[in-house]
């Protein structure tokens, strides 16, 4: 009963904080970039007030627009259900593994693309073709990433991966930081952070993941946003698990919980730093010299990959 | 039966098909339950020409998604064959798809050698007419005439792999050639000649080429039935040459169908995201997935051969899982593009768009197919693809040597490099035909579908669902087929979980538990946005285009959805661009209009099969000349052969 | 010995009408030759005292040496050229070649043991090389009726062969091939009628329309 | 005396046809004698099938199971081009191609030639055998001249001259034969009765291997060109496309079959001397030579009969195949193709003749949309196209699959995997044509409608034949054929 409640109370946290992480980043990227920059709470506010705002929809649109967000919002929160944070186990570990979490996500992005198309604006059409195009790239790597990852548990259930990972102590061999720099280039594709994409630009020609959601306001676009830092706060939980997965609760009693939230937060918050330091230090890439990237971090994976084998 | 003209003799008929498509499903169910049971048995003129009929359960699983397909493709055709009449005989399309799907089911209950080769031709021959049933139309006639050659010397392949193991075995029945054992070598050119002639039926790449022409040239509803249910007589024959006549082979065999099904994937899926002819990009992806069907295979086969009997059954299971469900989704596809075509008149995805709110069932419903094709949570695509990534990452876990570990992590890299890109395609497919603005004056008038059309569309969408949310749709059946096939018996029993759950080799995960989880995040989201916005309106506005009006020729095209792939692969593509800028000659620098196509060019053919053609043609031509209309020369053959004859008896 | 004597000749006939030029003469040659084989018959008549002998003797001679060539001739009357037969290689060539035919086949024949048919049988080879010098003619020759001729001298080859093996063969076996060379004779010379009326020549270069 | 009847008929409905006035009347004779004839021909086999061989004139005629399957193809094609004949010959006569006198020749040489036939299936003497192959030739070679053109001159005279001398080989092998009998056995028996068929097919008897050995090569090569064995068929297609369509008919259906029957019966007689093992190289390699040849003359084809004419090439390879293969499964599968091959073939060239006579022309490329413009015939050819190229539920697909099997069980695989690859080459070259020539849109000429009853109808008792064959063969034949295959083994049926 009370392990239940406490894997609720991750759900619940990583939806909660999720906004924060990408407030932290902006700051942070901010403070390197010598400027005071907005408040961490700052998304915050920014969800509340378009919350509130009244929603204009194009006239073009069909109900696909419209129910995109949610549509949205549900998957990211489905996957969120499967991703330990500062537990081993999940709320929902039985329903899926890996493969379903990935393809969560894939839901997510196929109905944004689609509203990217509905509007008839041939920004929202480009940036889904964009959209779909660098995912389709960085499936592979990504794949086999979590292929490495899963390897020494032998399964692709997270709980147990990272239980196993948690006994197996701290990796030596340098194959295991290929594996992460890996992982870390796709979660940088995937959450279209800068060298991949830029967040934080609506110049036309380079959006990728902002060009779909360009037509969206009020609530639809609090939802939309929401997602994507929930689903940028997985990613980096993904992370964390697959590569750093200590510190994490093993059972459902209060200071373990307390602790492992303390390690996450600790986590989260190297992990931020990390990312705005590549953003503040890369410049964004040509659309067509992503795939080079993304290649050579599938190149990384199955290296890492071939060393466990051989190991 | 056909004859009738009248409005109720054609009601008739179409409620008959539509009876015998249920029966057939019905059989199927039947068929999974039971034993073996012979259905027929008749003597022939001569020895081995007798026809023998039975279902095993293993044909029965077949049988099954013969049956469903073939229910819903017989409805279908009631509204569909509309578009025929007074142009076109249609009893003759009706009877044709009729004997279509029987000669299919006859495929999977032969139970020798004659009956199979005689339910397969028959089965080619019926579908090269149907193909060839709208000979009017440009392209139609070469697109079945590579069809019919192309799969006549698959068959030659499988007649003389056949005799094989007949030799071997001394009998032209299934069940005796089983217990046959065959020498190494022996067993190798049987699967060689098996794969190659199934392999053709299946469309695996190089023997593909007649796919993409064929399949589209159909009527939508054949090509239902020919992409979804006929591809898989080819799973169902390989799969009974490689588990049933012969025994397990080495390691290579399963090597070889891998890499196969992953070239085959890879290239089916690229040329699909090339097409704008929406039917065209339906065979294409037809063409991807018997790939990763054969990869599936590959993977069981490796497992085989290494005799890791309960890694095998996953394999296999995913195999025969995804076969149906891409026999559900694929024909419902192909039935949506045949109510758009039959709206729009045309299927070129760049000419149409915005038919969501002119046909929003055909839309609803195309949507679960577009969802279920690009393999998404909680359709059955993802259970048959989620499957599939288990056996691969179980030949990376634990495959018999480090190779071949190797191997499995590459082709789970080739399969998520697929199931992306479907995705990428299922979004182009959906998006460019239902979404924005109609692109064109018949888009603009399209009507939605007729019911009975609408009520068999919507019953394969329900079917994906189904089997998507509630595996055990299919998971018994797979159980049965399973057991069937010799020494699984053990292994198939792993497969066996909780109702609601799926096995993989290594994990397993609760479909049903998923598709749950989204509505309650759906229902969250709601909440939510509730809860902390309260209540908002909403109001209607322009799009934003930079301050221009929105028009149809600004908004983007299939071909300019899928422009990044093509400029990506450009190296393995070729693909052709033709930019044609009409400049004013008064003002250089400002052009009129610009023409630009671009398209992938038919590589296999234009570096293969044309260059042979040509040379066999020429080399014929060349020999022609020896029948010169002069007589002395023929009597001088006369003389030749003769003396060459004599001498040959007396030197020997 | 003495059809062995016989057969020589019929084979000297034979290479003697690969020599010649004009049609008529060679006509002639067959008419001589034909009746060259029915003397031969008698004589075997008059040896075996067998009364079929003596009937195909008469036929021969009345057939074969009188009737087909008088047709024969008849025809080219009705035709009216006398120009040669043209050939497709010269007349040394041609002789040349056809010894070479006849010499390779007794080289062949040397190596059946055809002596099983009985020592004293020499005739297989003359046959045969009978068959082979007809065969020659009729693709050295361009003259449509040489073919006939050509046909002519391998069937009385092949006559004197049935006769010296075997005093021919069943009688009414025999008749029917009798009847067989006349009506096939007649159709030759209706064909060559025709070939004239309708290419105003009856040389086979006309008749190379009919290609692969 | 049935025998003797079944030969007399024709000859007399022939000479009555010669001498009669009138096309009409002409026509009536010619329907009723061609149906009587073929309705004693078809007693006769049914005879034979009850009572085993049967003889009559004391040995001169004698019937047995090999000839009835010829036979029966005689009577079934025989009576179905005659009907064809009326409707062809009126429009030939009505366009001016033909005139009266050229009828009259045409019904009577049709007879004789039917009478001809029926004889080659009929006598005992295999004296009277090479006689009986002979005169076919001859009066075939008057049909195939027939029209007043230079083309059919120049293939009749090809025919006659090929098939005269090919036949004046064979003589030689008949009389090396004969000369082997009388010196072996001359003295025991009555010198007339050596050649008799009932004499000779006796295991037995064993004359001179090597005269035998010498005597079948003769055979072999001389008839083989009757039958239209690579390379000596060179005559088959140019007769086949220029004698009149029922004729070609016949010629591919019937005459190639009678042919094929006589080198079989030979072939038989000389194994029991020399062996079988000398004479099956002979047969298969025939065979596949023939098959290999006609694929790249049909692939490049222009002409509709012509193509026709190869493919019938193709399948005496088969056939021939077949013989050599051997074996009890091997002459059956051998016999059934030979049937099935009458009908198909006999089929596609009636439907060919009505193709011709509609658009005019024997050119393919100029055939378009053929099922719009003939409803029927459109159809028929191309189901004749799919059965003659061996595919199911057609009769072809049976025989030639178990001519496959029969070849595999028998130790032959790599002949049989030649033959299969020719034979799908094939198929793919004669659906090329026929597709271009069905299929697709119809010029404007020539207006669409089908020639008259008398053009249609014929071609339904072939079809039937090769659609339920295919399915269903019914145990009378099957027996039949079984018998046939025991005789050509060796042993008497009956």
């Amino acid at each position: 009963m009370r392990d239940i409640l406490f894997e609720l109370l991750q759900l619940v946290v990583i939806v909660l904080i999720a906004p924060l992480v990408t407030g932290f980043i902006k700051k942070t990227k901010a403070l390197l970039q010598g400027r005071r920059g907005p408040r961490v709470l700052q998304p915050y506010y920014d969800l509340y007030k378009y919350m509130r705002k009244d929603a204009v929809v194009s006239k073009a649109s069909s109900w696909i627009f419209t129910a995109t967000p949610y549509v949205v919002f549900g998957a990211t929160l489905a996957a969120a259900a499967l991703v330990p944070v500062f537990m081993r186990d999940s709320l929902f570990s039985f329903t899926g593994d890996l493969v379903l979490l990935v393809y969560l996500f894939a839901l997510a992005r196929f109905f944004i693309a689609m509203a990217g198309v509905d509007t008839g604006s041939s920004f929202g059409a480009q940036g889904a073709s964009r959209e779909m195009f660098v995912s389709s790239l960085a499936e592979p790597a990504l794949f086999v990433t979590l292929l490495a990852a899963a390897l020494p548990a032998g399964t692709t259930h997270l709980s147990s991966i990272v239980a196993h990972a948690a006994e197996r102590g701290w990796p030596t061999s340098p194959v295991f930081y290929m594996m992460v720099v890996a992982f870390a280039i796709l979660v940088i594709a995937e959450t279209g952070r800068i060298p991949v994409d830029n967040p934080d630009t609506h110049l036309e020609l380079t959006m990728i993941h902002e060009g779909p959601i360009l037509e969206y306001s009020g609530k639809s676009l609090a939802l939309l946003q929401w997602s994507a830092s929930i689903k940028q706060v997985l990613l980096f939980a993904l992370l964390a698990d697959l590569c750093f997965p200590w510190g994490l609760a093993a059972s459902a009693d209060g200071p373990a919980v307390l602790a492992g939230l303390a390690v996450f937060a600790v986590k989260m918050a190297a992990i931020g730093v990390i990312v705005s330091c590549v953003e503040m230090s890369t410049a964004k890439m040509r659309l067509f010299k992503v795939p080079r990237l993304l290649g050579a971090a599938l190149v990384l994976s199955l290296f890492a990959l071939t060393a466990e084998y051989l190991m | 039966m056909f004859s009738g003209h009248s409005a109720v003799g054609r009601r008739l008929a179409h409620g008959c098909s539509a009876l015998a498509g249920a029966a057939l499903a019905a059989s199927g169910i039947g068929g999974l339950s039971g034993g073996t049971l012979t259905v027929a048995h008749i003597r022939g003129a001569l020895p081995f020409t007798d026809i023998l009929l039975r279902v095993t359960e293993f044909s029965a699983f077949f049988l099954l998604v013969i049956g469903i397909v073939g229910l819903a493709a017989t409805i279908y055709a009631a509204g569909y064959v509309k578009e025929y009449e007074g142009r076109k005989s249609v009893p003759l399309l009706q009877a044709g798809m009729l004997l279509f799907i029987a000669a299919m089911a006859g495929v999977v209950m032969a139970g020798n050698v004659f009956t199979f080769l005689l339910a397969w031709e028959v089965m080619s021959v019926v579908s090269y007419f149907l193909v060839m049933y709208e000979h009017e139309r440009p392209g139609t006639k070469r697109a079945g005439f590579v069809y019919a050659v192309m799969t006549h010397i698959g068959t030659v392949f499988l007649t003389i792999a056949f005799f094989i193991l007949r030799h071997y075995s001394g009998s032209f029945e299934f069940a005796r050639m089983e217990q046959a054992s065959l020498p190494a070598s022996a067993q190798s050119l049987v699967f060689v000649l098996a794969l190659i002639g199934f392999g053709t039926k299946a469309g695996l790449v190089p023997l593909h080429i007649w796919l993409p022409r064929a399949h589209p040239a159909a009527p939508s509803h054949i090509s239902a039935l020919m992409s979804g249910v006929m591809l898989k007589t080819a799973v169902y024959g390989f799969l009974l040459f490689t588990l049933h006549l012969l025994q397990p082979g080495p390691v290579w065999w399963g090597v070889a169908v891998l890499a196969l099904g992953a070239n085959t994937a890879l290239f089916g899926v690229l040329h699909a995201l090339g097409e704008v002819d929406k039917k065209r990009m339906l065979a294409y992806s037809s063409i991807e997935n018997m790939g990763i069907l054969f990869m599936g295979i590959g993977a069981a086969l490796i497992f085989l051969a290494a005799g890791q009997k309960a890694a095998a059954a996953f394999a296999l299971a995913a195999v025969l899982v995804h076969a149906a469900n891409h026999a559900l989704f694929k024909s419902l596809l192909f039935m949506g593009a045949g109510a758009v075509l039959k709206a729009a008149h045309t299927a070129n995805m760049n000419r149409l768009g915005g038919l969501i709110r002119r046909m929003p069932w055909t839309a609803l419903f195309m949507l679960a197919g577009a969802l279920a094709m690009a393999a998404m949570p909680p359709l059955n695509g993802f259970v048959g693809e989620w499957r599939l990534f288990q056996s691969l990452f179980a030949l990376g876990f634990d495959g018999p040597a480090t190779l071949l570990r190797l191997a499995g992590a590459l082709a789970v890299a080739a399969l998520a490099l697929v199931g992306a890109l479907a995705a990428f395609l299922s979004v182009r497919l959906f998006a460019m035909t239902f979404l924005a603005l109609p692109r064109s004056e018949e888009a603009r008038e399209a009507r939605e579908a007729s019911l009975s059309m609408r009520i068999a569309m919507g019953l394969l969408a329900a079917s994906c669902v189904a089997a998507g949310v509630l595996p055990l749709v299919f998971a018994g059946a797979v159980q049965n087929t399973l057991e069937r096939i010799a020494g699984f018996s053990g292994a198939s029993s792993m497969l066996e979980v909780s109702p609601l759950a799926i096995a993989g080799a290594d994990s397993e995960i609760a479909p049903a538990a998923a598709g749950l989880l989204l509505l309650c995040g759906l229902a969250a989201a709601w909440a939510l946005a509730r809860a902390i916005g309260g209540k908002t309106r909403t109001v209607r506005g322009e799009t934003w285009n930079c301050g221009e009006p929105l028009e149809p020729r600004m908004t983007y095209t299939a071909s300019g959805f899928s422009k990044p792939i093509r400029v990506a692969f450009q190296r393995l593509l070729l693909p052709s661009r033709v930019l044609y800028v009409d400049r004013d000659p008064r003002t250089p620098y400002f052009a009129r209009g610009f023409t630009y196509t671009g398209q992938l060019p038919a590589l296999v053919e234009n570096l293969l099969y044309k260059p042979a053609m040509n040379l066999l043609v020429a080399g014929a031509r060349l020999f022609r000349g020896i029948q010169n209309g002069v007589v002395q020369s023929y009597l001088l053959y006369l003389l030749a052969t003769l003396v060459l004859i004599l001498v040959w008896r007396i030197w020997r | 010995m003495m059809l062995t004597a016989t057969s020589v000749i019929l084979v000297i006939s034979a290479l003697l009408l690969v020599w010649v030029k004009s049609i008529m003469s060679s006509i002639k040659i067959l008419a001589l030759q034909s009746l060259f084989l029915g003397i031969a018959c008698l004589a075997l008549g008059a040896q075996t005292g067998s009364a079929e002998v003596y009937v195909m003797a008469v036929l021969t001679i009345l057939v074969k040496a009188i009737l087909i060539p008088y047709i024969l001739a008849a025809t080219m009357r009705k035709i009216n050229i006398r120009r040669e037969a043209e050939k497709y290689i010269g007349r040394g060539v041609s002789l040349l070649l056809a010894s070479g035919l006849v010499v390779f086949n007794y080289v062949v024949t040397e190596r059946l043991d055809f002596m099983l048919l009985g020592s004293e049988i020499q005739t297989l080879p003359h046959a045969v090389s009978m068959l082979l010098i007809g065969l020659f003619v009729m693709i050295t020759h361009k003259k449509a009726i040489m073919q006939g001729i050509g046909l002519i001298i391998i069937e009385n080859g092949l006559f004197l062969l049935a006769l010296s093996t075997a005093l021919g063969m069943p009688f009414i076996v025999e008749i029917g091939i009798f009847l067989d060379v006349l009506v096939s004779v007649i159709l030759i010379s209706i064909l060559n009628y025709r070939m004239d009326q309708t290419f105003r020549s009856i040389s086979t270069d006309w008749l190379r329309k009919l290609k692969g | 005396m049935l025998p003797l009847w079944t030969l007399l008929v024709p000859v007399a409905t022939g000479a009555i046809c010669y001498a009669a006035k009138g096309t009409r009347l002409i026509e009536r004779v010619h329907l009723l004698g061609s149906t009587v004839t073929s309705a004693l021909a078809l007693g006769l086999v049914w005879r034979v099938s009850g009572e085993g061989t049967l003889t009559a004139l004391g040995q001169f005629f004698l019937v047995d199971a090999l000839g009835a399957v010829v036979l029966a193809i005689i009577a079934l094609v025989g009576w179905t081009a005659s009907l064809f004949s009326v409707g062809y010959i009126r429009r030939e006569l009505h366009e001016g191609t033909l005139d009266d006198r050229q009828v009259k020749q045409y019904y009577f040489w049709y007879h004789l030639f039917l009478a001809t036939m029926l004889a080659v299936c009929m006598v005992n003497n295999m004296g009277l055998l090479w006689v009986a192959i002979e005169a076919t030739t001859i009066v075939s070679a008057f049909l195939v001249a027939l029209y007043r053109k230079g083309e059919a001159l120049e293939a009749a005279w090809k025919y006659l001259i090929l098939c005269g001398t090919g036949i004046a080989i064979a003589l030689l092998g008949v009389i090396l034969l004969y000369a082997s009998a009388v010196r072996t056995l001359g003295d025991a028996h009555d010198v007339h009765g050596l050649l008799n068929w009932s004499f000779l097919n006796n295991p037995d008897i064993r004359l001179q291997p090597g005269v035998v050995g010498l005597a079948f090569v003769f055979l072999l090569v001389g008839l083989g060109t009757k039958v239209g064995f690579a390379p000596m068929h060179f005559w088959l297609p140019d007769a086949h496309s220029q004698a009149p369509t029922p004729v070609s008919a016949l010629l591919s259906g019937v005459l190639l079959n009678c042919a094929m029957l006589v080198l079989i019966r030979f072939a038989v007689v000389a194994g029991h001397t020399i062996g079988l093992d000398e004479i099956r190289p002979l047969f298969i390699g025939a065979g596949l030579l023939s098959i290999l040849f006609a694929f790249p003359f049909i692939l490049v084809q222009q002409d509709l009969k012509r193509m026709l004419a190869f493919s019938t090439v193709e399948h005496m390879g088969i056939i021939a195949v077949a013989v050599g293969i051997g074996g009890a499964a091997g002459y059956a599968a051998a016999l059934l193709q030979m049937f099935n091959h009458a009908m198909a073939k006999s089929l596609l060239f009636m439907a060919a003749g009505n193709l011709t006579q509609k658009y005019g022309t024997k050119q393919m490329a100029r055939v378009t949309g053929a099922l719009r413009v003939l409803p029927f015939t459109g159809p028929v050819t191309l189901i004749g196209v799919l059965a003659i190229s061996g595919l199911p539920p057609f009769s072809l697909f049976t025989s030639e699959f178990s001519v496959a099997a029969a070849g595999f069980a028998g130790g032959r695989p790599w002949a049989v995997a030649v033959m299969l690859a020719g034979i799908a080459l094939i198929f793919g070259a004669m659906l090329f044509h026929a597709s271009r020539m069905m299929f697709g849109a119809p010029r404007e000429k020539p207006a669409a409608g089908e020639l008259g009853r008398w053009s249609t109808w014929p071609l339904l008792l072939p079809l039937a034949f090769v659609v339920v064959f295919g399915l269903y063969v019914p145990p009378a034949v099957s027996g039949l054929i079984r018998q046939a295959a025991a005789i050509m083994t060796g042993g008497w049926a009956s």
